[in-house]
């Protein structure tokens, strides 16, 4: 009878933990449309999609930039070690 | 003489038991899997080591006042304990069973005469109960991660939720998993274990860790390195599945360029998404609370020095003690038991039935909207594992077409994951808690 | 069926009462004042966010472990509270009053029933007791500010810290304010509530935290976010008090150059300040102890790393969990109530006092020393709000001339505003604590 | 009575507690000067009334300095995204 | 007139008694080394000031609840503690024995009891109890040295570990000078402070604070004192002993070059270590368990972060509690003690007699190996103070000729010095712990 | 017979102490040694004995660096002010 009892309970957690999530996630994909809609009614998307995180996107064309980030990365790890050992 | 006895008596030599060699041959294997093969190195790093620190023989590091008194006291400190736990034989077995199933008020007065014989909580216990027991550190490690999160391309994009979504089946599938075994008689664990080991699926450790602590503290040890190894295993375990399921056509398909997302979006989505959690589900507040207000300080503008704070300092400090505190439960009377095995295997086979879901929900929206707007592989992203499974995407995307960028198109998907999990988290403690 | 039933039951819509309505719409408003007003965001972005957090229902995250056993606990768990509070009537009302009064043996007892039931403090409340509830993030806030702050204009011209103390008197004008609503029998606030929502209007959040804490910790709430946000309200409130007290000829008034500091001088000033509040004051001692120390560690030159980390990793951390905690008091029988509006109105009235004073005396110094030394619009920095009055002091002066740069002068009181504040506070607690 | 009361407790605190803020402030500026004074006589004044915090001053009349911070500030933020993202 | 009075009784000055006049002129005295003459500044400045905040008369701040309620309280709460701990005579002098000698459930109950007649335990002892009493504080100090610890020099030429035993020797000698003093009826010491005094001959901070935590807490502020006091004077103790004992032409000798060591050995050194550590002295295994877990982070290059924050955010923080902890037992009645004179003539013994054992040994091994392969000088570095004595050997070798560079010869020992005091420390705690 | 006993376990420690301090690390010795020569098989020791934390090595004959690191540091140093103040 356990035996049974644990399989109904893991099907009802299947079921229902399932379903949930799914209800969930859909509630909330209608709830940011209607938010990103009212949002983008007030103010007509400004900012690109972020690629603040985006690692493997550089691809900016600036070089300079990239060269200017691995020197100063350098150059500040380098200041930071001195100052840790003094 | 004597001294000299006593130093070889309480060394760690003389004392050492199988079980501890195992465990510390466990503890190397994980710093060398996170030093060497770089699998999630900012977790397994501590909890390798606080494994080998916590099955040292003699040193009682992991263990709390009263587990000292017990491993180490005289036959003193023993009778005291046995009056209070009203164990007739004495024996340290029968006294630890007493133990565990004591009142608060009990503990409380055991842990008092334990330190009056001088024992006192082990220094990784004392990490443990601050950053696990009172479950503040999953809390905290998901608000720095809160504000490491960038929204942007699943508000560009809502519908990859639907991906995330489905990439929790691994989760409900792992449960009847479990439950089948037992069933069967292979292994043996109860609903909460079950719901436990099925959240490794989410490919979410602090998720993992949390649900556990509060729905299986004793398998906390073999969960949460399941969860972080499994973490790290994406880049092995979804190629396959994912080349199976999709044709080479599907993998070639370019998607159209996200829309540019506005701030305000960004602000009011954590907001957004917190009030349905509060109206729909108080279990996943603790969680995503803290995920949401980490994601606001992040995109508010307004509070970059906390934002950067507990995005470094702080998340930093927190991991240190949380992986520290997750490495002291593997003693080996916890780790070394079928049921780990039984874990090992139900965590990967949740983790590919995720990925499969996903894959396979991408086509069917695909199929149900009558187009090919998305390429299947951004499917096996919602499994969450940010942001390596959306690099997985990504490569495979690049193999099928060089043009092919699936990097951004996948964050959406990989951070519904994380959300997904965690709402399968709340159920699951709403359900079986 | 019956999950389903359940989850409705137990989500937040079918449980939501109007006060958590109420409670978390007053969390947005603090949102939006703080990241679209920029009022203190620092402060207000946790404290709004710890607010909604705190009034999710079900969820019980600002509760400790008895308050969930009062509000979740089945019969039993109940029962047994009954008996160890001696309710004879055993309702919830009756144990919560009874708790509230009980000895500090019969609460820790209390928490161990509910734990035994299952029942834990909710995240919030786990970091209130660690910061609010022991004394130490207001202690350690003003740690870091003392770090931050530079006592090199005051040192240049000590007479300004008169200026410091008369912005005081809005303090303890409130107090009667306070005393007199009661008299009148408009509200009811005992001379320990008085006190402690005198001190808005020093300007100065932490203290007014940390006096409220001891006085009136039920008005903690009403009295940190009345606090935090008339201090963003600085720059609208200020002015025009400032243009009434003074005539156009006042604020065109320049002030002589300070003269340069030395280290040593401002090496010793902590310690000159910390020895009189030892000598004189020793109830403000931990407050203003802590801030000593931060201003020392700053300007001795020697443990900059120490001073570093006060003012960055250490106050961001301690900043957010004050701001979550303080959140988490935010509970509608607290704040829903006609006394915080008294406080709210209260509080803006001590702040308008305390500009006037601080005008009124620079004026009277200059009636006093026979000259024009004193731009009186440096008076009103002495409320404290660093650098805000200063910045207002200074704006003013380059209205009424474009050359009168006010800003190092009011830095002068404006800092000698934070210790007199302290003082204030001191008195405080010494008097009615 | 009892709203006399609290009407004269809070007239003392008024009286004793404003009186010994100016009092202890008083004690402090004399104090101060003293201190400033011995110090005077030690080490006569070489550091100029620091505008270390001074957000408003610039005026520094170097532009350069301002442009390389800028510079410096959009490179660390970058160098830290990237790394963070890693 | 009564509330001025009241002001006046309680004011730190009608309350100042002479030790606490004189515990904080040593706090003085103690900032003083630390800004002036720069002694180990990150710890004696906030041990110096947490000194004078202890001392302030009338504010508490590092008494616990029931250490207010006896110096504080009134007949009620001083009545009620009498009957708790069975006080016949109800003194306070008496109530404090015996509390001392409480069992901890006792010791619990008395601080109910103050907290209801609303005393509470002050700022600086709440952070001694969670920084020093949990052994919290030295362990994490001694994981952020690990993290800042190169192991290159000692593992290019590891018989430099040998330097690091011999300068052991003085910790060992200044436990027999102690039980000699004890014997002579000098002073009055037991076995347990006489190795606790010993291990400030170890020349390392948190080590020593760590053993005394454990041996004598009543000796902790004396203990903690000297021995950073002497790890400052090793540039002024050290270079006498050195010459003294060593000739001209000793000083000389030119050291081969260091062979490269690489990533892999850098790695394995740590887990080397631990592995014996936890096979032959389990009790020292906390201590030198954290500081290979520093290490470890430090060189495996795949946690960067965490080892960023080890060196820094939290490394200050616990800095500054611990600082501030140690600062709050320096109270009179403990510290104005003849003992505590014993204590800085033993330390400074110890100090002495480690570096003429570190640099006899160099001799003895350049006279057993037949060569002149080693300078004497850095024998003295063996004793730690890291990195300090190791410039003291570049120093004096560079005195003796001009282009004899020590330093990375000398860090060799000096690293090995840390080790063999964890080791010391680990032996103590074992035979008289 | 207490100072006597104290005596005798003060020359215990001290045997018994100094004793397993030199095993422990004669043994640390060995197994370094052991643990070096393996690794030394497989890898031909690449990296130079890091003067990592060497702050009186400087010497790399790279003042630009050194100029660059000043710059920078104080560059930083201005920049957080002028944020932390804002
Ligand atoms: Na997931
Ligand atoms: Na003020
Ligand atoms: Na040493």
């Amino acid at each position: 009878m356990d035996d049974i009892d644990i399989i109904t309970e893991g099907f009802y957690l299947l079921v229902f933990g399932m379903g949930f999530v799914v209800v969930f996630l859909t509630l909330l994909v209608i709830a940011t449309s209607i938010m990103s809609r009212i949002m983008m009614r007030f103010e007509p998307a400004p900012v690109p999609a972020s690629p603040r995180k985006g690692h493997t996107v550089a691809a900016s064309g600036q070089p300079n930039d990239q060269a200017l980030v691995a020197v100063m990365s350098a150059a500040i790890k380098k200041y930071r070690e001195d100052r840790n050992g003094q | 003489m004597e001294a000299l006895l006593s130093i070889w008596r309480d060394s760690g030599l003389a004392n050492l038991t199988f079980g501890q060699v195992a465990m510390i041959f466990v503890g190397f294997i994980l710093l060398y899997l996170a030093i060497n093969k770089k699998f999630e190195p900012l977790l397994l790093v501590p909890i390798g080591f606080g494994g080998i620190l916590a099955n040292i023989p003699q040193a009682g590091i992991a263990y709390s006042a009263v587990e000292n008194a017990f491993y180490f006291g005289g036959p003193e400190v023993l009778g005291e304990l046995a009056i209070l736990l009203g164990s007739a034989s004495g024996s340290i077995a029968e006294m630890k069973v007493l133990y565990a199933d004591a009142a608060a008020s009990i503990k409380a007065a055991a842990s008092f005469i334990a330190q009056d014989s001088g024992y006192n909580n082990g220094m990784l216990y004392n990490f443990y109960s601050i950053a696990i027991l009172s479950g503040a550190a999953p809390l905290l490690i998901f608000m720095g991660v809160g504000a490491m999160t960038d929204f942007g391309p699943l508000l560009a994009n809502p519908r990859m939720m639907f991906l995330g979504a489905a990439a929790q089946f691994g989760i409900f599938a792992t449960v009847i998993g479990a439950v089948m075994l037992t069933a069967m008689g292979v292994m043996n664990f109860t609903i909460q274990e079950a719901a436990a080991i099925g959240i490794i699926g989410g490919a979410d450790g602090p998720t993992a860790i949390w649900v556990s602590t509060m729905l299986a503290p004793h398998l906390l040890g073999a969960i949460a390195v399941s969860a972080y190894a499994y973490m790290a295993l994406v880049p092995m375990v979804q190629p396959p599945i994912m080349r199976l399921l999709t044709t080479e056509r599907e993998r070639k398909i370019v998607m159209s360029q996200l829309r540019p997302v506005s701030k305000r979006e960004k602000i009011l989505f954590p907001i957004v998404l917190l009030f349905l959690v509060a109206l729909l589900l108080p279990a996943a507040a603790p969680l995503l609370g803290m995920f949401c207000f980490g994601n606001l300080m992040r995109e508010c503008g307004v509070v970059d020095r906390l934002s950067d704070t507990a995005q470094n300092a702080l998340i930093n400090i927190v991991t240190i003690f949380l992986g520290l505190s997750v490495g002291s439960v593997l003693v080996a009377d916890k780790f070394l038991d079928l049921q780990t095995l039984g874990i090992m295997i139900l965590g990967i086979v949740a983790f590919a039935i995720g990925t499969a879901s996903g894959v396979l929900m991408a086509k069917a929206m695909n199929w149900m909207m009558g187009g090919n707007a998305i390429n299947p592989l951004i499917g096996s992203a919602g499994v969450s594992a940010v942001p390596m499974a959306a690099r997985v995407s990504n490569k495979l995307g690049l193999e099928a077409n060089p043009q092919n960028f699936l990097l951004m198109h996948a964050m959406g998907p990989n951070v519904a994951g994380v959300i997904g999990s965690a709402i399968a988290a709340g159920v699951m403690i709403k359900f079986v808690g």
